[in-house]
């Protein structure tokens, strides 16, 4: 296998779907000559031009529309924003239309479309720019929402988005668009909705999805030389969620840290948590524990920006909670 | 097309446009408004008697519009999209007053299954992609659309309808440039029937002739008179003709007026009667009718035939919708994901 | 004391503090002619003239940053959004400028907005009017979100939203704005961020917000007629959350339902529910229940629409499964 | 002031006028956009130095523009509110150079102690708004303040910049038209810097001359030249007499250059050296020394001076900003709500 960054992997997910099938389509702000703000379609202008690969005005309401548009009438968008938090601009294009449109139809149109881009906190970016925001998206019925933390994660699910014939919130992230991993050479494509265990344990089980699961794994790394054996779950998907993968877990383990790098109110990692307590009530030694950012705008400063987000310390401190350790 | 010419054109004159247009086509354009016009009446009665609920808002007085530039379409390449005050494109893209009607009860017969309403009527296979109800919302979709038509090289053209109250959100903004970028085959059709709601789109505008936005896109824009469905007719005939061969997108605002209120429950007292009576007198269908008579195209006995027919199946509909079931309980769950 | 309608409630509260103050505007569609979509404005443009009672385009996006520039230099405007389902549109005002901009500016703006209009389903409205979007603003650091479920209440919070120096949204709903209550002829203020027990009990905790204690109250009522006491707590802000209102009531009943007409996923309900799970671990004799909207967008048909909404039955019901009964 | 006219327009030619404002008044365009450039540059090592982090947009070349409209400004009584690149305009306004390297550096000391960093400059006291990273989401909250000044009667005016990106942001559209009906005191700024990020905006835009969408609106649209300070002076001198006493908006489309990248990392492959040398030929402290020169209002020495100031005043802004403590870790908890 080849060891190659998550950039590169999303980049061969999207080159392959594009020459697979000649509905997909990639349009956003600097996705064609300038080649990706962040890189991810270095190269996908030259191979397929601008008749595929559209740059766009800094219109994210239009383009978004645009792109669910011509999903409803048989094209499969990729549409990149810059990075997530300038979806709020196509807030209710992605409400009103993308997730909306079928149900409203009684089932007469599909809208296999593609949201992409980075979200959650990068570095030194502050309030506007630095924010994860998964929760919006999860939810919401109609949308899918993926969020890999891998290379390997990453091509195949990004793969499965594009064929999906649903509109597909699909997280990526600045900072971990670097991280290396192995990917086959081979075609493969992820299931959709299907948790990873990422590393197995007995003792405690942490449940995360994302670019925190590097935190989460650095976290069993050292609970592991203290002697605690974790289980780290990856959910890959958040929307349509993998329960019973974290039931089992939990069943076994009896403890559970859920990771989020979001606020809390109304967050993927509470919603986790009431799941779990509900559906683990028997099973549970502790209370869930929810490891989130703090309930703060994203401030500049590193130091601020660094207390303001889950760290390993934290994780570990909530598992050593959740044990009475 | 020269940008903002005004409403009255170079168009021949209504009495020889008729003539020239034949009775065949006169008359299916007749029989379109009055059908919507029997139609509207129908589901406005139908309301009343809450066979109907929620918004409801209806299309009278400005039938031209849908009418005129819809049967300037091909429905197997082209396609229609439009706003909450969707009854009359649908019926005008030839769906069936049945399954419209039966929408409005929200029975499983339904365009939409009932999911929908009023706000929602969708046709995939007529091209007719809704039924936006937020205002402004449907503009950028159609760009989409359009994008498509290209992208395949379909020679399609986009018909894309909005309100003079929409034309102030960004979205149409946005909109215009994408399509003008891109070359996008999209006609823009503001339909300014005076108020959006309650407010007279002069209180909220900052110009009042709409059709002078295209020039900041390098969109031709052209106001029309929505009243007269022979002008809008002959003028879409030569726009859709003109995208066809050029790809590239249009602007126009209808000049129109609706004489019920917003929705059901508007008492519609921002306006005086002076006024809605004065458009009455303008009324497209008696326009029409006064148009086809004086070409000698139209007997007394034939409008009425024509008429009698419209209520007929407008009735006949709201029986449908009558007899039809309502939706599984279980259905609630379906439609959400493909 | 008065009894009159939540409406008339609402419409006394911005009447006195317009009259109080004359910083407070308001501003948005049809508020001013049109005496306001749903006559909650009834009467103010007459006695406060367009100066301070201002008509807007239909361009949620401008006329909200228009109200948070205003506030942000020393008005006060009231902001009303024809329904919450247009805020959509408004978006990115709300969470990059009226939330963060205190924050970017270390401290230097206060923001003093109200955002207010209906939330929730209503009736025959479908898929694109007929959402509870509470989740969304709950999430957001720097906002308050309020949301109250009777005249007096309405009233109360309204007037003290107004008065708050940060953005508030304020969630009404079109089927309360003619329930009748109380309301004292004198002036009062309720507090922002203070719970309240609607009807005592010891058997179960119901705890809701907003149109949903309706439905609460009369299963309240069933249940008491079957023998069963539940006490009713009413959140009345949702952000800042009394936490502590509910862990009392919990910890004497030993049982909890939560009830939030929105979709559960990464709902208040199930944050709620999550924080119950972790604070009254050792108190609770069942799994917290969450009695939500399914997880589909609003069908229009009247059947399915109410069957897509929490009811009395199904808080009974899960009432009675945390009973175990 | 006549809709779209030229970038040259009818003002006294550059020598008679530098004349005509003399000494005072020049040397202080002067000191202010020299202060601009050497504290950018200064930025810009320290950056490079990983003193700053994240997003940097500098204002190189484009310091005509916020100094030559914000000198026309009583900001006693006017506003300032802009995008991203806000060190230039935050200067303009009078910030020091201190508070805004130590909230480059993230410093407690900063004018936003620490939390906003680059892109979000602000200054209550002196009426700067900041600083909105969001591409378009200042332009609404302008005409907010500019209802307040019309609501409080206070004879003041708010500039509002934003990018030749910005413009085809729905925002742009609702604004205009909003402090167009309600007569708002604004002048919307295009600072059109021929890019957005990698993007010639003649690739994304549907008209070369932005001036003309000013008509859309009814509000006069000009486009001026910003790489000459004096010109921009004076038209804006004009300009916001014309609003104190009309109350209504205008709009500019000023015509001027980035010399760096969008931010730090970007190596503007996108345009030609050829381009930037043109422009740098221009650049507008250059422009107006000579200007000065020619009219014997500075001395070669003078001018060394001067840049000796302001480089100092930059390096001194730097050490202000290396020896200032971070931020108190439980600082993280406040400013969230008042
Ligand atoms: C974004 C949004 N804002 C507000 C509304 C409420 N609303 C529905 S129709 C309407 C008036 C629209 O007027 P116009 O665009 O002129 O269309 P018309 O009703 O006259 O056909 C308003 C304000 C909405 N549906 N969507
Ligand atoms: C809504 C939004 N979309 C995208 C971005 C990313 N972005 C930041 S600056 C920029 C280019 C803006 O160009 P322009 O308006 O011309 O301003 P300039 O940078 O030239 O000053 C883009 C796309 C953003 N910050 N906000
Ligand atoms: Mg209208
Ligand atoms: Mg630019």
């Amino acid at each position: 296998m080849a060891v190659i960054t998550f950039r590169e992997a999303l980049r061969q997910a999207i080159d392959e779907e594009m020459t697979r099938d000649e509905s997909v389509i990639l349009l956003g702000e600097e996705v064609g000559q300038y080649n990706g703000a962040y890189k991810v379609s270095q190269g996908l202008l030259d191979k397929y031009g601008d008749r595929r690969v559209i740059d766009t005005p800094i219109s994210e309401e239009g383009f978004t529309g645009m792109g669910i548009g011509a999903a409803l009438v048989g094209l499969r968008p990729i549409v990149e924003w810059m990075t997530f938090n300038f979806s709020f601009m196509a807030f209710d294009q992605i409400l009103s239309n993308a997730s909306k449109t079928r149900y409203m139809s009684g089932g007469q149109f599909t809208c296999p479309v593609v949201f992409r881009g980075p979200n959650g906190p990068a570095e030194y970016l502050s309030a506007q720019h630095s924010q994860a925001l998964q929760s919006f998206y999860a939810h919401v019925p109609g949308l899918k929402v993926v969020a890999p933390s891998t290379p390997f994660d990453g091509k195949g699910l990004l793969k499965a988005a594009i064929r999906d014939d649903n509109p597909v919130m699909f997280l990526e992230s600045e900072l971990a668009y670097a991280w290396k991993g192995e990917v086959p050479e081979e075609e493969y494509v992820l299931p959709i909705g299907v948790a990873d265990v990422k590393r197995p344990g007995s003792d405690v089980t942490i449940v995360g999805f994302g670019k925190p699961m590097k935190v989460i794994l650095e976290a069993a790394e050292e609970l592991e030389r203290q002697g605690v054996k974790a289980e780290a779950i990856d959910l890959r998907t958040i929307r349509p969620l993998d329960e019973n993968a974290v039931y089992e877990s939990v069943r076994k383990t009896n403890r559970c840290v859920i990771v989020d790098e979001a606020w809390p109110f109304a967050s993927v990692g509470s919603h986790v948590g009431w799941l779990v307590s509900k559906n683990c009530f028997d099973s549970l030694d502790a209370p869930v524990e929810v490891v989130s950012a703090e309930e703060v705008p994203m401030p500049y400063n590193h130091r601020l920006e660094l207390a303001s987000q889950p760290s390993v310390e934290k994780v570990i401190e909530a598992a050593k909670r959740v044990l009475y350790a | 097309m020269s940008p903002s010419s005004s409403t009255k054109g170079a168009r021949p004159s209504a009495g020889s446009a008729a003539q020239a247009y034949g009775k065949e086509l006169l008359t299916r354009l007749l029989r379109e408004m009055m059908l919507i016009r029997r139609f509207e009446e129908k589901a406005g009665q139908m309301y009343g008697l809450r066979k109907i609920g929620g918004f409801c808002h209806l299309y009278i007085g400005q039938e031209a519009v849908a009418v005129g530039t819809i049967a300037a379409l091909d429905l197997a390449k082209d396609y229609v999209i439009t706003g909450y005050r969707d009854h009359g494109h649908a019926l005008a893209c030839g769906m069936s007053p049945n399954t419209i009607m039966a929408e409005l009860y929200g029975k499983a017969t339904g365009c939409s299954k009932g999911k929908g309403g009023s706000m929602h009527m969708y046709d995939a296979a007529r091209h007719m992609l809704g039924g936006n109800g937020i205002v402004g919302s449907q503009i950028p979709v159609a760009t989409g659309v359009a994008l498509k038509i290209k992208y395949r090289n379909e020679n399609g053209v986009v018909l894309c309808y909005f309100g003079d109250g929409a034309i102030h959100q960004g979205a149409f903004h946005e909109s215009m440039n994408l399509a003008k970028i891109y070359k996008l085959p999209v006609v823009f059709i503001c339909e300014n029937n005076h108020y959006g709601m309650g407010t007279d789109y002069k209180r909220v505008s900052s110009v009042e002739d709409f059709s002078i936005m295209g020039a900041s896109y390098g969109i031709p824009g052209k106001k029309v008179n929505g009243m007269d469905v022979l002008t809008v007719y002959g003028e879409f005939v030569d726009a859709i003709a003109t995208v066809r061969k050029s790809g590239e997108p249009l602007f126009y605002e209808i000049d129109t007026y609706r004489y019920r209120g917003h929705s059901m429950s508007d008492p519609a007292h921002y306006r005086t009667k002076e006024e809605l009576d004065e458009y009455k007198e303008q009324d497209p269908i008696l326009i029409l009718k006064k148009q086809m008579s004086e070409a000698k195209l139209l007997t007394e006995d034939e409008y009425g035939q024509i008429d009698e027919e419209m209520t007929d199946l407008s009735n006949k509909a709201a029986d449908f919708a009558d007899a039809s079931p309502e939706p599984e309980i279980d259905s609630l769950y379906e439609d959400v994901l493909a």
